[in-house]
């Protein structure tokens, strides 16, 4: 069910996810050593426009990737057609953007009050 | 059931094998942005969470989530590598090694590090 | 072979499955398992072949689960024990028993554009073709499909999705769109395009992996994927 | 009577090989608009039928030497001076606009030379490279390419749709339309049409050794005669040399080991593990079709070892790794049924291959039957006595053109037509007949008749022969009429169709024999032990069968030499004898 379109946007999202994902796990190697605390989280992304983009990127792009993943699933393996199936990518979609929204916002811009 | 057992054949489990994995990250990824998210509201819940990556399951969890992430990069990189550069299939299986040993350092690193 | 006699279960679609004993012999085919229970045990039982040589594609079946052409199949290579399961091949609908309607499969193929577009006619010469450049030798890797439908059997996303145009048919658009007599480039990146498209495969592999003749889908869908995204670029989606 | 639907259309077309499909094309192009053209055949569309088997490829003169002229006066040597002239000719004119319209407009890729001009080689007795192909699965090429133009033209289909009778009229001047079996329901239906094309392949499946594909049981044939139509050349069964024998209980048996085995050096051993075709023919191995069937036949006689009946084609002496290369497709089938062809010995056996008889037709397919016309394998007169490797699918391609042009001309000034309901029960009754007898095997009393043709009307034949054949199959064919099939279940019922499949088998081999008896002479495909001569050139007649109330008559037409006589040529004075240069 997938058109050239949502295989590009898959595509592209996949492709820029790629080094920020390399990017994440080359910090948590590096953050988890000595163990993980809330202070050194916020301490290392609180205020940082570069962690706010890094991480703001990320959101969008696994918003978009996994909901038209999850999407195919749906489609192949449940048998889901039609507006349900194109109501449900959206859900999915905009379910992970709020979530992860909410989170970036969390420890770039949260508690520092 | 057998009939799947006899049909399956490299390729295809590299692609049940990213399937399962993007749907399982799929599944996680929400429970990760909440707990990140506490950060807003409750710090202090926060680092209970933290504090529990200490004990060996929640590290063996973390692990997995980590290993799925990995396979499934890899995974769809290697998907795209088929797709977009013109290799011949000798190439390709030469790729796919190269990042499956890739992987495996990487891992070990964080093994390492864990 | 050592066994004298094959036990040969046949799937039905009056429901269920029956067993046969079938003698076992040198030089047989899983076809001729299938002929000997309709000519000898079950008169009723329904399948369909032609050529018997690999060249008409019409004898495919599953087998142990398997899709395969029964014609060229040697029995010996297929036996689990002395036993083998034949049944109709998948993904498609059935008629009787063994025997599918393959129809869905050339609606696609024909819904893939797969047929040719030319421009010169009976009164124009024959063009010189150089059969080494490179168009020319991809268009020549797909063009020996006997149109079996193994492939389209053997995916997992045909299964899934039922819009998806399937490996044989977008593997003909591909030997079109390198075809330096054809004029359907337009035609044929929209017909691959659409919700049954070319992008609906995830190179799973299992087309290329069991294609009886050793054709390649898998890559020649690659080859689309590559030259429709080009055209996104292109149009400025 | 059960339910009979009725349907009608404006052109028929019966099978869908090379002429049924290229009969849909040009029918498309030259019939009126709004005309409705419907296309039934025994299997489904392009997957059945031998033009889809073609291995070596097409025959067509284009320069370089090679002529329009050269191709017919080779196609009338081939054909012992027995063909109809004017259909060779059309033959050979029309090839060359067939294989334009097959690369340019139906998109085929043929082989090409280096320098990007076709590809040709020369089959055996062919004094030009003329044979265009794609690799050694031509006919794959062909049918894929015309298949999917006619599916995608819209066309009606009736797929599964066996013919069984045709159905004239009330006063038999015209056809009204043809009686089928749908086969997937079981159930009968009428197609009137204003004209039909009956291209369903003849294919002398009838012996015990066979090449052609499984649906072809010489339906069409058998249809022409009961409904009083002449056919010509029916002893003329051409054998090919080397057909894989792997026992009786395997379809492989009887399919084509390629002519290019013996071309590129493959050598024929005998039981005591001798190479034997020098003693036949100074070219050994490389001898014409016919000539080495006769060797292998002679020399399987000689042996009668039924344990081992055939001989050996060996290949090995020219480097396994080397065959295995060239005839990769040829080895892999092989080995697909457990034989080593590139490293050891494979045993053949002559099987027949391509049958020359057929319908009497005008050069423009048109029969003596109002409405009814005729191309392909099931058209007799191209090729006389024997046919040229490359000859079979030209001819097929050709005609059919030819008939879809003709029809779609001729079908503005014809009606629908009333079919004689008499006939039609008739026909239904004959197909029904076995439902109601009590159901055994069939398949035994189909290997007897195989084994009767094979023995008595084979490779070899004598007057003594051929009336133990007569004989051999009267009691066949009273057998069948005394075997049932279950009527219980007629949906995509194959042993139904078994039987009348051995019910046309029957009815043409008996026409065969006598047509054999026929001609006390030895030409082309057919050689009499007892008159191994070819009884004078000039004096060359054709046999022509036809129905005479319960009993088949066969008469002789003398052959016109309308374009050249024996003895002469239509080339320039001064021509090369061939421009093949020899091995
Ligand atoms: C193995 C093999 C190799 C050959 N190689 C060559 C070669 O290299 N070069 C060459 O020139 N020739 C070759 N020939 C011969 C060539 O294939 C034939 O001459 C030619 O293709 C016949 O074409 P056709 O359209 O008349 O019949 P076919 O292509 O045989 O088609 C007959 C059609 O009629 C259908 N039919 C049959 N009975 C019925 C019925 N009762 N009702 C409805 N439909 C029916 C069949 O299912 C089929 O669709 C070869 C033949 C064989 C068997
Ligand atoms: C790290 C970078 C990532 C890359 C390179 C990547 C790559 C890909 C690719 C190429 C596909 C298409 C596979 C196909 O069509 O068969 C895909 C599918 C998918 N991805 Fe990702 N992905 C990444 C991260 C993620 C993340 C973080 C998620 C979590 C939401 C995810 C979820 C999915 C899902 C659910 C699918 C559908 C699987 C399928 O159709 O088989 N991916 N991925
Ligand atoms: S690609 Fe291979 S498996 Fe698929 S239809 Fe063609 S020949 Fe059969
Ligand atoms: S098996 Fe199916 S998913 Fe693609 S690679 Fe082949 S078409
Ligand atoms: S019967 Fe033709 S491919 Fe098997």
């Amino acid at each position: 069910m997938l058109t050239l379109r949502l295989y590009m946007l898959q595509r592209i999202t996949a492709l820029l996810m790629a080094p920020l994902v390399l990017g994440h796990l080359a910090v948590m190697i590096y953050a988890v050593q000595g163990g993980l605390s809330a202070a050194e989280i916020l301490g290392r992304t609180q205020g940082s426009v570069l962690w706010f983009v890094f991480y703001g990127l990320f959101v969008v792009a696994v918003a978009v990737h996994g909901a038209i993943g999850v999407r195919a699933i749906l489609a192949e393996w449940g048998g889901v057609r039609g507006r349900v199936l194109e109501g449900a990518m959206w859900l999915i979609g905009l379910g992970l953007f709020a979530l992860g929204a909410r989170a970036v916002w969390a420890v770039t811009f949260g508690g520092l009050t | 059931m057998k009939a799947v057992i006899n049909r399956a054949h490299p390729l295809w489990l590299a692609h049940v094998l990213h399937r399962l994995s993007g749907l399982a990250l799929a599944l996680f990824l929400p429970l990760h942005f909440w707990v990140l998210s506490l950060a807003l509201t409750d710090p202090a819940r926060l680092d209970g969470f933290l504090a529990l990556t200490d004990q060996t399951v929640v590290k063996l969890a973390e692990y997995g989530l980590v290993f799925l992430l990995a396979v499934h990069m890899f995974g769809g990189l290697r998907v795209m590598a088929m797709e977009f550069l013109p290799w011949t299939a000798p190439q390709k299986t030469l790729a796919a090694m190269a990042s499956a040993l890739s992987f495996l350092i990487a891992t070990l690193f964080f093994l390492q590090a864990l | 072979m050592s066994m004298s006699t094959l036990a040969v279960t046949i799937e039905r679609s009056a429901g269920g499955q029956t067993t046969f004993k079938v003698p076992a012999h040198d030089n047989q085919t899983v076809l001729d398992v299938v002929s000997w229970v309709q000519q000898n045990a079950d008169p009723t039982l329904s399948y369909r072949f032609a050529c018997r040589v690999g060249m008409c594609g019409s004898c495919a079946m599953m087998v142990n689960g398997v899709p395969r052409w029964t014609c060229r199949t040697h029995i010996s290579k297929v036996l689990e024990g002395n036993a083998v399961t034949i049944g109709p091949l998948r993904n498609l609908p059935i008629i009787k028993d063994l025997a599918v309607d393959m129809d869905p499969f050339f609606d696609k193929w024909v819904a893939a554009e797969g047929v040719h577009h030319g421009a010169l006619t009976r009164n124009d010469p024959i063009a010189d073709i150089d059969e080494s450049s490179a168009a020319r030798v991809t268009a020549n890797a797909g063009i020996e499909c006997i149109n079996c439908s193994v492939c389209y059997a053997a995916c997992d996303t045909v299964t899934g999705n039922d819009a998806y145009l399937g490996p044989a048919a977008l593997q003909r658009a591909w030997t079109l769109l390198n075809d330096a007599k054809d004029e359907g480039r337009v035609a044929i990146l929209d017909a691959v395009s659409g919700v049954g498209g070319c992008h609906n495969c995830h190179s799973m592999g299992s087309c290329t992996h069991l294609c009886p003749n050793d054709l390649d889908p898998m890559t020649a869908i690659a080859g689309l994927k590559r030259e429709t995204a080009k055209t996104v670029w292109k149009r400025g989606r | 009577m059960p339910q009979i639907d009725r349907h009608d259309t404006d052109i028929l077309i019966l099978g869908t090989g090379g002429a049924g499909l290229f009969a849909a094309l040009h029918a498309q192009q030259t019939a009126p608009d709004g005309t409705r053209i419907t296309i039934a055949v025994k299997g489904l569309i392009g997957k059945c039928g031998c033009t889809r088997m073609v291995q070596g490829g097409y025959n067509v003169a284009l320069g370089g030497g090679d002529t329009v002229e050269r191709h017919f006066m080779d196609t009338i040597q081939g054909g012992k001076w027995l063909p109809n002239q004017d259909m060779a000719w059309r033959l050979c004119e029309e090839a060359v606009v067939r294989i334009r319209e097959l690369e340019n407009e139906v998109g085929c890729f043929f082989d090409r030379n280096p320098d990007g001009t076709l590809h040709q080689k020369a089959f055996a007795g062919q004094t030009a490279d003329r044979t265009v192909h794609k690799g050694d699965l031509t006919g794959i090429e062909i049918i894929n390419r015309l298949m999917e133009k006619v599916l995608a033209s819209g066309v009606e289909k009736l797929q599964e749709h066996r013919a069984i009778g045709l159905i004239p009229t009330r006063d038999g001047s015209a056809l009204a339309g043809v009686l089928m079996i749908d086969m997937r329901t079981g159930t009968f239906r009428l197609v009137r049409a204003k004209t039909v094309l009956m291209a369903t392949g003849g294919g002398p499946t009838m012996y015990k050794y066979h090449t052609p594909s499984g649906d072809k049981t010489m339906d069409g044939l058998a249809m022409a005669l009961r409904a009083g139509l002449q056919l010509r050349d029916m002893e003329m069964v051409q054998f090919h040399p080397t057909g894989l024998l792997a026992g009786d209980h395997t379809r492989m048996t009887g399919t084509v080991l390629e002519e290019g085995l013996r071309g590129a050096g493959g050598q024929l051993i005998n039981h005591a593990g001798q190479r034997f075709m020098f003693d036949y023919d100074q070219k050994g191995e490389r001898a014409t079709r016919d000539v080495v069937s006769r060797g292998i036949y002679a020399e399987m006689r000689k042996a009668n070892d039924p344990e081992q009946e055939g001989v050996f084609i060996s290949m090995s002496h020219l480097g396994p790794e080397w065959v295995a290369k060239k005839f990769k497709g040829m080895v892999k089938r092989c080995a697909d049924s457990g034989f080593d062809l590139a490293a050891g010995q494979v045993e053949v056996v002559p099987t027949a291959h391509y049958f020359m008889g057929g319908v009497v037709v005008d050069v423009d397919t048109r029969t003596a039957m109002e409405g009814l016309y005729v191309a392909g394998e099931d058209a007799g007169g191209a090729h006389g006595s024997n046919r040229l490797g490359g000859n079979g699918v030209a001819n097929s391609t050709v005609f059919g053109g030819i008939a879809g042009d003709t029809m779609g001309r001729d079908v503005a000034r014809m009606a629908l037509r009333d079919p004689d309901e008499e006939v039609l029960a008739a026909e239904v009754a004959r197909a029904l007949h076995p439902l109601t007898r009590k159901p055994d095997l069939i398949q035994p009393l189909r290997k007897e008749l195989q084994d009767v043709m094979w023995d008595e009307v084979g490779v070899m034949r004598t007057k003594a022969g051929m009336e133990r054949g007569l004989t051999g199959i009267a009691q066949v064919s009273d057998a069948l009429m005394d075997i049932g099939v279950d009527d219980g279940a007629l949906a995509f019922n194959l042993t139904w169709h078994d039987w009348l499949n051995l019910r046309s088998l029957c009815d043409v081999s008996q026409v065969i024999t006598r047509a054999g008896l026929a001609r006390e002479n030895s030409r082309g495909a057919h050689f009499r032990e007892d008159y191994p001569t070819d009884g004078g050139l000039e004096n060359s007649d054709f046999t022509v069968a036809q129905m005479q109330g319960d009993t088949v008559s066969v008469t002789r037409a003398p052959v016109e030499f309308t374009i050249v006589k024996p003895g002469e040529t239509v080339l320039p004075d001064g021509a090369p004898e061939t421009l093949v240069a020899v091995p």
